[in-house]
C-alpha cells in the first residue's frame, strides 16, 4: 500500500546552533479566520496551532514526505519505548537543545530536558489553567486523577510526584498510563504538547498566550490579535539538515531536489495575516501578496479544470499552469456529519419508527449533489466513521444509504408519519411533526440549508432554522435543546479512536454530541481501546461503524479535498495530512 | 421747473412673477415715478401693493428665477438704465451709490459676523480704505446713527443688539459709502413705537445731513406723513395717488387714500364705526357716524376680577443645569365689567399677551387670583376649569398661526362645539357652525375650504367664529387686529364692536396701538415690564396721562402731516 | 466655558451609567457563553464550569456590575476572554488604524463634499448643478458593500492600481500604498449623501435675509457663498458631520475586513462572535465616552461658529 | 366615545387641503411625479409578489447552474457543470476497488438492519414518489444563480422582501420615534429627561452592537431583520419629533386647541401629528432607502433572511463568490434594480419636501 513511502531523515549532525535562514526571505500567508493565542495549553483552534507548531517541539513528530504519515524523532534520540502492557513509554531525549533567548532565562542558556516536557504534559491537568486538550490526559497517567482532585480549583502542585509522569534523569522520561493503550504516541506528536519553559510560563503567568518561547524553528516577533503574525527563524535553532532519499513521486522528487543538504529552516521570516473574506485572500494571491494559499471555494471554478466524469481529477487551470503556479492535494483528514439528538423526543429513541425518521432523512439528503455544487467536486462522500488517512479507516465500507428520497418516503408513511391536510407530515401519534435544524449564520452554511430545505421539502416534513453562534449553538446542544446540528471533526492525532470516541457513551454530552448512548457499541469502543492498529481493531471498528449506521445517529457527510496553490518561486512544499505547516521545508527562490 | 434731472427714474415698471403653474402673475403694474436728488419719496400701500417689489427691482435683487421684468421697462440712476447693467456695474453700485435698510433688522444682518466687521466689509468693498480707516471710519459711523459706546459695539454681534440698535447698524452700514440713494423697505415696522420714531428721526436727521435722496416705504400713511417730501400711494401693483406730502393730507384725490387716511383709528375721534374702503369707492357717500362714549359705568356687574396676578418663567438647561426664572406679568390687578372692553397696552415684551394666556391657563401662573364671577380660576382642577374654559376665549395675534392648517373651516368650527358637547350630532354642528360663520360675515360655503385659501382678515374672522361657538362671555383679543393692514383692521374692529353689541361679550383686548385700543377700550392698563404703571378709564388715561411712560407712549404715535418730525442727529 | 464644560462632563455620568446597563444586560442575556469557546473539544460539565468561575461568571449579576463599574471607573477592563491579551494594549494596537482610515474618510469627504455642494448649491438651477445632483442621487443608492467589492477587484485587482490588501506598521507606507483605495472607496460612499444634504443646506442660507443685505452691499456671488453662507451653513454641516460618526464604524467595519485594516470595526464583530465581553465592554465604553465628548466639542464648534449659541 | 368624524359632507366639493395642493404640485413635478411612478410601480410588484402572483416559483431549479444572460450567452464564462451521479460513480468506483482487497465489512448487510425489511417494502411502494427531471434552460433573460434559479424571478421575489423589510422598519422606526418624540417634546420635565437619557445611551452605543445583540436575541428572519434595523433607527425620527413637538406646541394654533378645551392626546395627535406628518412622510421615504440599503449589509454579515426568502441583501451577498468566477449577472441585476429603486425614492423624497412644505404657498 505505501510503496511510494520514502524517509526523510532530518539529521541533527552537530547540535550547535547554525542559523541558515535568510532573513530576506519573507513568506506571506494567510489564516482563514483570526488566532487566538500561543499558549499550547491554552489554544485549540486550528490557526492558533498552525503558529505553535512551529514554535514548539512535541517529543515526536512526522516525517515530512512519507505517506501514510509516520512518526519520528524529534527532540528524542529514537521513538520510545513502549512496555509489553502498553502502559509504560520511556523517552530519552537528546542533550544540546535549547530554548530560544528570553528574559526569563536571566541571560543564560536555557537547555531541554526531560522535566520540561513533564511540566508541560501536567499543565494540561492543571485544573486552573482549562486546558482544552485535558481529555487527553485526564485520568490516563498513574496518580494524575489525585493530583488533579488534591488540586481541587487551584494550580497543580508541579512539584509533588506523580508516578505516571516520572522524570527519571535530565534527560529521560517515563510515562506511564493507567490503561493499555498502544495508540498514545500520536498524542504526544500534536503541538499542543510541545515544551515550554517553566521559568517563562512563570514570568509571563497572565499572560502565556504572548509569550511563547519554545525549542521550535521559529519565534514568535510580531503578533497583532486577529490580523498579523510575524514569526522569524529561531538563532538557537539546533542545526538539522535536510537529507532524503526520494521515490517515484515528482512532488517528492521536488522536494528533495529543493533541499537536500540544506539546513532548515531556510525562510527568516513568516508573515502571516488575517483574511477572512474570500475575495481579498485569492486576489491577493493571485497578485503574489501571499506566497502560500488554499483555493477559496468560490475561486474552485477559475483555478481548476475539474474532469466532470471524475471531480477528483484536476488540473490547474492554464493561465495558472503558465505562471507555474504549483497545485497540491489531498483529502482532509476529517469528517462532516449532521447528527441527531438522541434523546429528544422527535428525532431521538431507538424505537423502529424513530430510526425510520433518521434514516429516511438520511437517504433524502443528496450529499452528492451537494457536493457537485457546493464542494465544486472536491470532497467525497463520508462512509466511514474513520476518515482516509487516519488509522482505522475502511475504505471499502459504504455507510451512508442510497439516496431516494421516493423509497424514503415511502418508509415515512409504512411507519404512520402521515401527510396531514395541510401537506405536512404528522408524527405516528398525530401530533405535527417539526423538525429545528441548527446552523451558523455563513453564507456556506446558507448554501447547504437550501439542500437541507430541499431535503425536507421533498419529505414534507416542516423544518425550522435555528441561526446562532457556535458557542450558542454549543451550549443549546449541551442543554438538549437541539434537535439536529452539523458539525466537523479534524483529526488531533491520525488514530481512529480520536473518531470512533465521538459516538461513545461516556462521552455523551461532550465530544459525542448526538448524545448516543449504545451498549455494544460501547463495549466494543473499549474493547478497542486495548488493541493496537491492526485487523483485530479495525473488525472492532467495523462492527461498530454498522452500529452507527444501523441506529442513525448521524448523517455522514463529506469529506474535503484540500488543494493549495504556491507561485513558482517557492520550493520544497508538500502538503502533509497531520503537520498544519510545512514553513520550516519552504524555500523562496525568486 | 425743475431743470435738474431726476436721481432716479422709474419708467413703466413691470414685474409679473411666474409661478410654478408658470401662470405670470403680475405684482408691478406699469408703474412711473421719480426721486429727486436729496428729496423723500414715500412709497405707501398696503400687503401686496408692489411696493417692496419696486425696490427689489431698483437695485436687481428679485429672485432671477420666476420672475420678470418687462422688456420696455426703465429704471434710470443717474442717466444709467439699472435693468441693463452688468453685474459688475451693478454691484458698483449696490452699497455705493444706492444703498438699502430692510424691514428686519435681526435677519439682515449676517448673525455670525460682529457689526464692525459688517461694516468694515461694505467700506472696504467701495472705498479704498485699509483696514484700519475702515475700522476708524465703523465707529465713527455709529457713533453718528446714535449708538451708546460705539467702540465696544464693533466687536458686539447683531444678537447683542436690541432691535433699534441693530436697525441703527442696518443704517449705518447703508450711509457708510456716502450713497446718492438710500432705500428703506419698512425700517421701523418690527419695531416698538417708541423706538420707531427715534429710528424716524435719525433717518431724517442723515438724509439732511448727507443730502441723501431716501425712497421710504411703508404701509403706515401717517408716519409717511411726518417725514417724506412726496408721497406715491400703491394698491395692487399700481400707482393711486403721486402728489406733494400736504396735499395727500390736506386734499387727497383718490379714494383709496382717503380711505387710507380714514380707516385708522385716530385718538381724536372714536367712531361708533370706523370707515372701511368700501365706504369711498364708488357712489356711496360716507358719512361720518355718531362718536361712541366709553368707560366703566357704575351698574357694571364685575365679570372677571385679577388679583395680584405673577407669571413666571422657569428654563432649566440639562439635567444638572441650573434653574433660571424671570417674572413675566409681575403683581397686575385688575377688574373687567360685563359687556365693557378693558384695553391692555404696552410695549412687546411687557408681559400683556403672557398676562393673557394666565388668565386662560394656558400659561401657569405662580401666585395671584383669577375671579371669574367670583370663582378662583387658577384654583380649579382641570375637571372644574372645563367649563369655565368655555366661557372665556382668546383670539390670538396671528391669524395664519392659530388656525390649524390641516383643518378645514368644518372641522376648526365644529371641533369646539364637539369637545363640549354643543349641538347633538355632527350635522347640527355643521349647521351651528354655518351659522356662526355668516354671523361675523363670512359666506356658509367657506365651510368646505382650508384656513389657506383666505385672507388674514377672513382667518381672523373664522378665529372669531370658533370662539362664539363656544358661546363665551369674556373674549381675549390678544394684538387680534395688529398683523392686519389697516383697512381690513377696520373692517375686523367693526366686527368685534357689533358681537359686543350683540351679544353682550366683555372683552380683553391686547395690543401695542394705543389708537386701536382708544377706539375699542372703556377701560385702559398700561404694562410696562410685567407690571401696571397706569390703570384708568380710556378718556381719561389718553386726555391726562399720569405716568411717563404713558405719555411716552402717546407721543410716540405717528400724527402725520403735518406733525413734521424734528431731526435730531446724535 | 470651564464650568459649562465641567457641567456637561457632569452630565454624562447617568449617560455613561445607561449604556453600562444596556450592555451589561445585552451581554447578559444574549451574549452567548464564551465558556463553549474556550473549553474547544473538551465540553465536560467541570471544564465548563471551571471557565465560568475563572471569568467570574458565576458571581451574582449585581455582584458582577459592580465589578463592571469599578472598571469603567478605572477604565482598565482587564484582559481579553479569548486571547488573554490586556484589552488596554488591544485597543491601543487597534485605535491607530482606525483613526488613521475613519479620520482620513472624514476629513477629505467633508472637504470634497462641502466644496462640491457650495459649487453646486451657486450654480443652483444649472446644468452643472442638476447633473451632480443626479449623479448623487444615483451614486448613493449603491450599496456600500456593491463599491467595495467592485472596487477591490476591478481597480486593485483587474487595474492593479493599489495593492489588494494590507496594513504596514509605518504610517508613511500606509499612506501612500495601502490607504488610498479604502479611503477612495470610504469617500465615495460617504461623498454623495454629504453633497446633497450640504447643498441643501446652502440653498436654504441663500434664500435668508442676510444674504440680501450682502447682495445690497455690492458683494460678489463667490464672497457671499465663501465667506457669509458658508460659516452660517456650518451649523447643519457639523451637526450631520457629528451624527454620522457612528455610522462611519460599520462601512469602516467592511472596509477593515475586505482590506485587512486591523481596525476597531473588525475587533468588535470579532470581539461578539468570541463573546469576549471585556473587549466588548471596553470597546462600547471607550466608544460611548468618544460620542459624548464629540458631542461636547460639536457644542463648543457651535459656539465658535455661531455668536448666538449660548452654552448653558 | 363619541364619535370624532368632523368631515363635513361640504368637504366633496373638494377644496384645498394642504395635501390636495401638496398632491397636485408633487403631480406638476416631472421628476418627483417619475418618481412616484417608479416607487409605485415597485410597490404594485411587490404586492403581486408577495399575493403570489409572480415570481413564486423563484425557488426552482429551471436552469443549469450559472446559465448566463440570454443576451450574453456567448461571452460568459464557461461553467462546467458536475452532476451527482458522476460524483456518485465516481464515489462507488472508489469503494469497489477497495473493497476488492480488502477483508473488512462493506457495510451494513440486510440481516443487521432493523429497518431492512421496511425499506425493501418502501421501495415497492415508492412509485407515487418518483418525479422526473425537469429539463433545464441554457440560458434565462438575467442569468442564472449557483443552483440555475432564474435570476429575473430572484429578482422580483427579492425586491418585494426588500421592499417589505425597508418599508416595515421604517414603519416601526417611525413609530417608535413618533410617539416618544411627541412624548419628549410635547411634555418635556421629567419624562423628556427620561427619554432623552435613553436617546442618548442608545446614540452612543455603536450600531453595530445593537445589531449584533438584537440579532443574537431574535433568531433570524424578516422579522428580526426589521426589528434589528427599526431598533437601531428610531432615534433619528426621535429626534426630529422631539423638536417638532418642542416648537409645535407653543404655536398659537395649538394654544387655541387648549383654549377650546381640547385635552393632551387630542392637541399631540389631533392637532400637531397632522401638521409634522409631512415631515414624517419625508422621513419616512428616506428611512425606507437607508434600511434598504442596511439590509444588503446585514445580509452580508449573515443576519439576513432565511433560506426560504429571498432579498436583495441575500443576493447581494452571494456576488463577491460569483464575481471572483466571472458571473457578473446577479450583482449586476440587483445593482441596478435597487439603484432604480433608491434613486426614485430619494428623488420622491425631494419631491415631498418641496411638494408638501407648507412654507411654500
Amino acid at each position: 500500500m505505501n510503496q511510494h513511502a520514502l524517509l526523510a531523515t532530518l539529521a541533527a549532525l552537530v547540535l550547535l546552533p547554525a542559523q541558515a535562514a535568510d532573513m530576506n526571505k519573507v513568506l506571506r500567508v494567510a489564516l482563514n479566520a483570526p488566532e487566538t493565542g500561543f499558549d499550547p495549553a491554552k489554544v485549540s483552534d486550528l490557526y492558533s496551532s498552525t503558529v505553535t507548531e512551529n514554535i514548539f517541539d512535541p517529543l515526536v513528530t512526522y516525517d515530512y514526505l512519507a505517506r501514510p504519515a509516520k512518526l519520528i524523532p524529534n527532540t528524542v534520540s529514537a521513538l520510545p519505548t513502549i512496555s509489553a502492557d502498553g502502559k509504560v513509554y520511556t523517552f530519552r531525549l537528546r542533550p544540546g537543545i535549547h530554548f530560544a533567548t528570553d528574559p526569563a532565562f536571566k541571560g543564560k542558556k536555557r537547555e531541554l530536558t526531560a522535566a520540561d516536557y513533564a511540566y508541560s504534559i501536567k499543565r494540561h491537568l492543571d485544573p486552573s489553567i482549562h486546558s482544552p486538550w485535558s481529555f487527553l490526559v485526564d485520568g490516563r497517567f498513574v496518580g494524575g486523577n489525585e493530583l488533579v482532585k488534591a488540586a481541587g480549583k487551584g494550580a497543580l502542585n508541579y512539584d509533588a510526584p506523580l508516578a505516571g509522569i516520572k522524570v527519571l534523569d535530565r534527560y529521560t522520561l517515563q510515562l506511564t498510563l493507567t490503561a493499555t493503550n498502544f495508540n498514545y504516541l500520536p498524542i504526544l506528536a500534536m503541538p499542543a504538547f510541545g515544551a515550554v519553559a517553566r521559568e517563562v510560563i512563570e514570568a509571563h503567568r497572565d499572560n502565556t498566550n504572548a509569550h511563547p518561547v519554545g525549542t521550535g524553528p521559529y519565534l514568535l516577533k510580531e503578533w497583532k490579535p486577529g490580523s498579523r503574525i510575524v514569526l522569524e527563524a529561531n538563532p538557537g535553532f539546533r542545526k538539522v539538515v535536510f537529507n532524503a532519499t526520494p521515490g517515484n513521486d515528482p512532488v517528492d522528487k521536488a522536494v528533495v531536489q529543493a533541499l537536500q543538504g540544506k539546513t532548515l529552516p531556510q525562510l527568516g521570516r513568516i508573515e502571516i495575516s488575517v483574511i477572512e473574506e474570500e475575495q481579498p485572500l485569492w486576489l491577493s494571491f493571485l497578485n503574489r501578496q501571499l506566497d502560500v494559499s488554499g483555493i477559496p471555494q468560490a475561486a474552485l471554478q477559475s483555478a481548476l479544470v475539474i474532469d466532470p466524469k471524475n471531480p477528483l481529477k484536476v488540473r490547474l487551470a492554464e493561465q495558472y499552469a503558465r505562471q507555474g503556479i504549483q497545485l497540491q492535494r489531498q483529502l482532509l483528514p476529517e469528517v462532516t456529519f449532521h447528527f441527531f439528538n438522541m434523546q429528544d423526543p422527535v428525532v431521538g429513541g431507538d424505537s423502529k419508527d424513530k430510526i425510520a425518521l433518521r434514516r429516511a432523512i438520511a437517504m433524502s439528503f443528496p450529499v452528492s449533489e451537494a457536493i457537485a455544487s457546493i464542494r465544486r467536486g472536491q470532497a467525497v462522500p463520508m462512509n466511514y466513521i474513520v476518515p482516509p488517512g487516519v488509522a482505522g479507516h475502511n475504505p471499502a465500507f459504504r455507510g451512508a444509504p442510497k439516496f431516494d428520497p421516493a423509497a424514503a418516503n415511502a418508509l415515512l408513511d409504512r411507519f404512520g408519519y402521515r401527510v396531514g391536510s395541510d401537506g405536512y407530515r404528522t408524527r405516528p401519534d398525530g401530533k405535527p411533526l417539526a423538525i429545528e435544524l441548527a446552523c451558523g449564520t455563513s453564507a456556506l452554511d446558507k448554501q447547504w440549508n437550501e439542500y437541507w430545505q430541499k431535503t425536507f421539502d421533498t419529505l414534507k416534513i416542516r423544518l425550522g432554522f435555528r441561526q446562532g453562534k457556535w458557542n450558542e449553538l454549543s451550549k443549546a446542544n449541551h442543554q438538549g435543546k437541539l434537535q439536529m446540528w452539523g458539525m466537523a471533526w479534524g483529526a488531533d492525532y491520525p488514530d481512529g479512536e480520536n473518531f470512533m470516541q465521538l459516538l461513545y457513551g461516556r462521552n455523551a454530552g461532550d465530544s459525542n454530541a448526538a448524545d448516543f448512548k449504545n451498549a455494544d457499541y460501547d463495549r466494543l469502543f473499549e474493547a478497542s481501546l486495548k488493541l493496537p492498529h491492526g485487523s483485530q481493531r479495525n473488525q472492532l471498528y467495523d462492527a461498530m461503524n454498522k452500529i452507527a449506521v444501523a441506529q442513525q445517529p448521524w448523517i455522514f457527510g463529506d469529506i474535503r479535498m484540500r488543494s493549495t496553490l504556491a507561485h513558482s518561486y517557492v520550493k520544497g512544499l508538500k502538503l502533509h495530512p497531520l503537520l498544519n505547516t510545512s514553513w520550516r521545508y519552504l524555500d523562496l527562490q525568486k | 421747473m425743475n431743470p435738474t434731472p431726476p436721481l432716479l427714474s422709474v419708467r413703466k415698471l413691470r414685474v409679473s412673477f411666474r409661478d410654478e403653474h408658470g401662470h405670470g402673475a403680475e405684482a408691478v403694474k406699469g408703474i412711473s415715478f421719480d426721486i429727486p436728488a436729496g428729496k423723500t419719496v414715500a412709497l405707501v400701500g398696503e400687503s401686496g401693493s408692489g411696493k417692496s417689489v419696486t425696490a427689489m427691482a431698483i437695485t436687481r435683487l428679485l429672485p432671477e428665477h420666476g420672475c420678470h421684468i418687462a422688456a420696455d421697462s426703465e429704471i434710470l440712476f443717474d442717466g444709467r438704465n439699472l435693468l441693463t447693467a452688468s453685474r459688475r456695474e451693478l454691484r458698483r453700485l449696490r452699497g455705493g451709490d444706492i444703498a438699502m435698510v430692510f424691514q428686519e433688522p435681526m435677519s439682515s444682518l449676517n448673525p455670525v459676523y460682529s457689526v464692525g466687521e459688517q461694516i468694515i466689509e461694505t467700506l472696504m468693498l467701495h472705498t479704498r480704505v485699509g483696514r484700519k480707516a475702515a475700522y476708524q471710519r465703523a465707529v465713527a459711523l455709529l457713533k453718528e446713527v446714535g449708538l451708546p459706546t460705539p467702540d465696544r459695539k464693533m466687536s458686539s454681534y447683531p444678537h447683542q443688539l436690541s432691535g433699534g440698535q441693530q436697525q441703527r447698524v442696518m443704517i449705518a452700514m447703508a450711509i457708510a459709502c456716502e450713497p446718492k440713494l438710500l432705500i428703506a423697505d419698512e425700517p421701523t415696522t418690527a419695531l416698538d413705537v417708541t423706538i420707531q420714531q427715534q429710528i424716524l428721526q435719525l433717518l431724517a436727521g442723515l438724509q439732511k445731513k448727507h443730502g441723501m435722496a431716501v425712497l421710504f416705504i411703508s404701509h403706515d400713511l401717517e408716519l409717511v406723513g411726518q417725514f417724506a417730501d412726496e408721497v406715491v400711494v400703491m394698491h395692487h401693483g399700481s400707482i393711486h395717488e403721486h402728489a406733494p406730502v400736504q396735499q395727500i393730507f390736506e386734499a387727497p384725490q383718490d379714494p383709496y387714500t382717503k380711505a387710507l387716511l380714514r380707516c385708522r383709528p385716530h385718538l381724536a375721534q372714536r367712531p361708533a364705526r370706523l370707515p372701511v374702503i368700501k365706504d369711498f369707492l364708488g357712489d356711496s357717500c360716507y358719512f361720518e357716524p355718531p362718536q361712541r362714549q366709553r368707560g366703566y359705568q357704575a351698574d357694571d356687574r364685575v365679570i372677571l376680577e385679577v388679583q395680584g396676578l405673577c407669571v413666571d418663567y422657569h428654563s432649566r438647561h440639562g439635567w444638572f443645569g441650573g434653574r433660571h426664572s424671570q417674572r413675566a406679568v409681575d403683581e397686575v390687578s385688575f377688574t373687567l365689567m360685563r359687556g365693557r372692553t378693558l384695553g391692555i397696552v404696552g410695549e412687546s415684551g411687557c408681559g400683556k399677551s403672557t398676562l393673557g394666556l394666565a388668565l386662560m391657563r394656558l400659561q401657569q401662573a405662580s401666585v395671584g387670583r383669577v375671579l371669574f364671577e367670583g370663582e378662583d380660576m387658577l384654583a380649579l382642577t382641570p375637571r372644574q376649569l372645563r367649563d369655565y374654559k368655555r366661557r372665556i376665549q382668546i383670539v390670538f395675534q396671528n391669524p395664519y398661526a392659530s388656525l390649524n392648517p390641516r383643518f378645514s373651516v368644518a372641522q376648526i368650527l365644529t371641533e369646539p362645539m364637539l369637545l363640549h358637547g354643543i349641538g347633538c350630532d355632527a350635522e347640527e354642528r355643521l349647521q351651528l357652525a354655518g351659522d356662526w360663520l355668516e354671523h361675523v360675515g363670512l359666506p356658509r360655503k367657506a365651510l368646505a375650504k382650508y384656513p389657506h385659501e383666505f385672507s388674514g382678515g377672513q382667518r381672523q374672522r373664522i378665529a372669531i367664529a370658533r370662539c362664539l361657538t363656544m358661546h363665551p362671555e369674556i373674549l381675549i383679543c390678544d394684538e387680534s387686529v395688529s398683523a392686519l393692514d389697516v383697512s381690513v383692521q377696520a373692517q375686523v374692529l367693526n366686527l368685534l364692536q357689533a358681537l359686543q353689541d350683540e351679544l353682550g361679550l366683555s372683552y380683553l383686548f391686547i395690543s401695542h396701538d394705543l389708537a386701536v385700543v382708544k377706539h375699542l377700550s372703556d377701560q385702559v392698563l398700561v404694562m410696562q415690564h410685567g407690571r401696571c404703571v397706569e390703570l384708568a378709564d380710556a378718556d381719561t388715561l389718553y386726555a391726562a396721562p399720569q405716568h411717563p411712560y404713558t405719555r411716552q407712549l402717546l407721543d410716540a404715535i405717528p400724527q402725520g402731516w403735518p406733525h413734521c418730525i424734528k431731526p435730531r442727529v446724535a | 466655558m470651564l464650568a459649562y464644560i465641567v457641567r456637561r462632563v457632569w452630565q454624562m455620568v447617568p449617560t455613561l451609567f445607561g449604556v453600562m446597563l444596556l450592555l451589561f444586560v445585552l451581554f447578559n442575556w444574549v451574549g452567548g457563553d464564551p465558556s463553549y469557546i474556550l473549553a474547544g473539544k473538551n465540553l465536560s460539565a467541570e471544564a465548563l464550569a471551571g471557565i465560568r468561575q475563572q471569568l467570574g461568571l458565576d458571581l451574582p449579576l449585581p455582584q458582577q456590575f459592580l465589578i463592571f463599574m469599578r472598571q469603567v471607573l478605572t477604565l482598565d477592563f482587564g484582559t481579553s476572554w479569548s486571547t488573554q491579551q490586556p484589552v488596554s494594549a488591544l485597543l491601543h494596537s487597534r485605535i491607530g488604524p482606525s483613526l488613521l482610515l475613519t479620520g482620513s474618510i472624514l476629513l477629505l469627504g467633508t472637504v470634497l463634499a462641502i466644496a462640491i455642494a457650495a459649487l453646486v448649491a451657486y450654480l443652483r438651477g444649472s446644468v452643472t448643478d442638476r447633473l451632480v445632483t443626479l449623479i448623487a442621487t444615483c451614486a448613493m443608492s449603491v450599496s456600500a458593500l456593491v463599491y467595495i467589492i467592485a472596487g477591490q477587484y476591478w481597480l486593485a485587482f483587474k487595474g492593479g492600481w493599489f495593492p489588494i490588501m494590507g496594513w504596514s506598521d509605518s504610517t508613511l507606507d500606509n499612506l501612500l500604498h495601502y490607504l488610498p483605495l479604502p479611503l477612495l472607496l470610504g469617500v465615495i460612499v460617504g461623498l454623495a449623501p454629504d453633497i446633497r444634504f450640504y447643498r441643501s443646506c446652502f440653498v436654504e442660507e441663500l434664500g435668508h435675509d442676510y444674504v440680501r443685505t450682502a447682495r445690497a452691499k455690492g458683494l460678489s456671488e463667490p464672497v457671499i457663498m465663501l465667506k457669509h453662507v458658508l460659516r452660517n451653513a456650518m451649523i447643519p454641516v457639523v451637526t450631520s458631520l457629528m451624527m454620522s460618526l457612528p455610522y462611519l464604524m460599520m462601512g469602516a467595519m467592511l472596509l477593515e475586513t475586505f482590506f485587512g485594516i486591523p481596525g476597531m470595526g473588525k475587533e468588535v464583530v470579532m470581539a461578539v462572535e468570541r463573546s469576549d465581553f471585556p473587549v466588548i465592554k471596553a470597546i462600547t465604553i471607550y466608544i460611548a465616552l468618544a460620542t459624548m465628548l464629540f458631542n461636547l466639542l460639536t457644542d463648543i464648534v457651535y459656539k465658535l461658529i455661531d455668536p448666538r449659541v449660548q452654552l448653558h | 366615545m363619541p364619535h370624532t368624524s368632523t368631515t363635513p359632507p361640504a368637504a366633496q366639493h373638494h377644496h384645498n387641503s394642504l395635501t390636495r395642493i401638496g398632491w397636485r404640485r408633487l403631480r406638476r413635478d416631472r421628476i418627483g411625479f417619475s418618481a412616484l411612478c417608479i416607487v409605485g410601480a415597485y410597490l404594485l410588484l411587490a404586492l403581486a409578489a408577495w399575493s403570489g402572483l409572480v415570481a413564486s416559483h423563484w425557488q426552482d431549479e429551471v436552469a443549469h447552474p450559472y446559465a448566463p444572460p440570454t443576451l450574453f450567452a456567448g461571452a460568459a464564462p464557461h461553467h462546467v457543470e458536475l452532476n451527482a451521479a458522476d460524483i456518485d460513480a465516481a464515489d462507488r468506483r472508489a469503494t469497489s476497488a477497495a473493497a476488492l482487497d480488502s477483508s473488512g465489512a462493506t457495510g451494513l448487510s440486510a440481516s443487521e438492519d432493523p429497518l431492512a425489511a421496511d425499506l425493501a417494502a418502501a421501495q415497492q411502494q415508492s412509485a407515487q414518489y418518483r418525479s422526473t427531471e425537469q429539463a433545464r434552460a441554457d440560458s434565462l433573460p438575467l442569468g442564472a444563480d449557483q443552483r440555475g434559479r432564474d435570476v429575473l424571478q430572484k429578482l422580483l421575489q427579492g425586491s418585494a422582501t426588500s421592499l417589505q423589510v425597508g418599508i416595515a422598519g421604517a414603519l416601526l422606526a417611525l413609530t417608535i420615534g413618533t410617539v416618544l418624540g411627541a412624548l419628549s417634546g410635547y411634555f418635556g420635565g421629567l419624562l423628556d429627561d427620561l427619554l432623552m437619557w435613553g436617546y442618548s445611551v442608545f446614540t452612543s452605543v455603536p450600531d453595530m452592537l445593537l445589531l449584533l445583540a438584537f440579532a443574537a436575541v431574535s433568531g433570524r428572519g424578516i422579522g428580526t431583520v426589521v426589528l434589528v434595523m427599526a431598533f437601531t433607527s428610531w432615534t433619528g425620527t426621535f429626534r426630529l419629533m422631539r423638536a417638532e413637538f418642542l416648537k409645535h406646541k407653543g404655536r398659537e394654533y395649538v394654544r387655541a386647541a387648549d383654549a377650546i378645551g381640547a385635552g393632551h392626546g387630542r392637541r399631540m395627535f389631533h392637532h400637531i401629528l397632522p401638521n409634522v406628518s409631512h415631515l414624517l412622510l419625508v422621513q419616512f421615504s428616506m428611512l425606507t432607502v437607508a434600511l434598504i440599503k442596511y439590509e444588503a449589509i446585514l445580509s452580508f454579515l449573515g443576519f439576513g433572511v432565511g433560506v426560504t426568502q429571498v432579498s436583495w441583501g441575500a443576493m447581494l451577498a452571494e456576488a463577491p463568490a460569483e464575481l471572483l468566477q466571472g458571473y457578473w449577472w446577479q450583482m449586476l441585476a440587483v445593482t441596478l434594480c435597487m439603484s432604480l429603486l433608491v434613486t426614485a425614492f430619494s428623488l420622491l423624497s425631494d419631491s415631498l419636501r418641496d411638494a408638501l412644505d407648507p412654507k411654500v404657498k
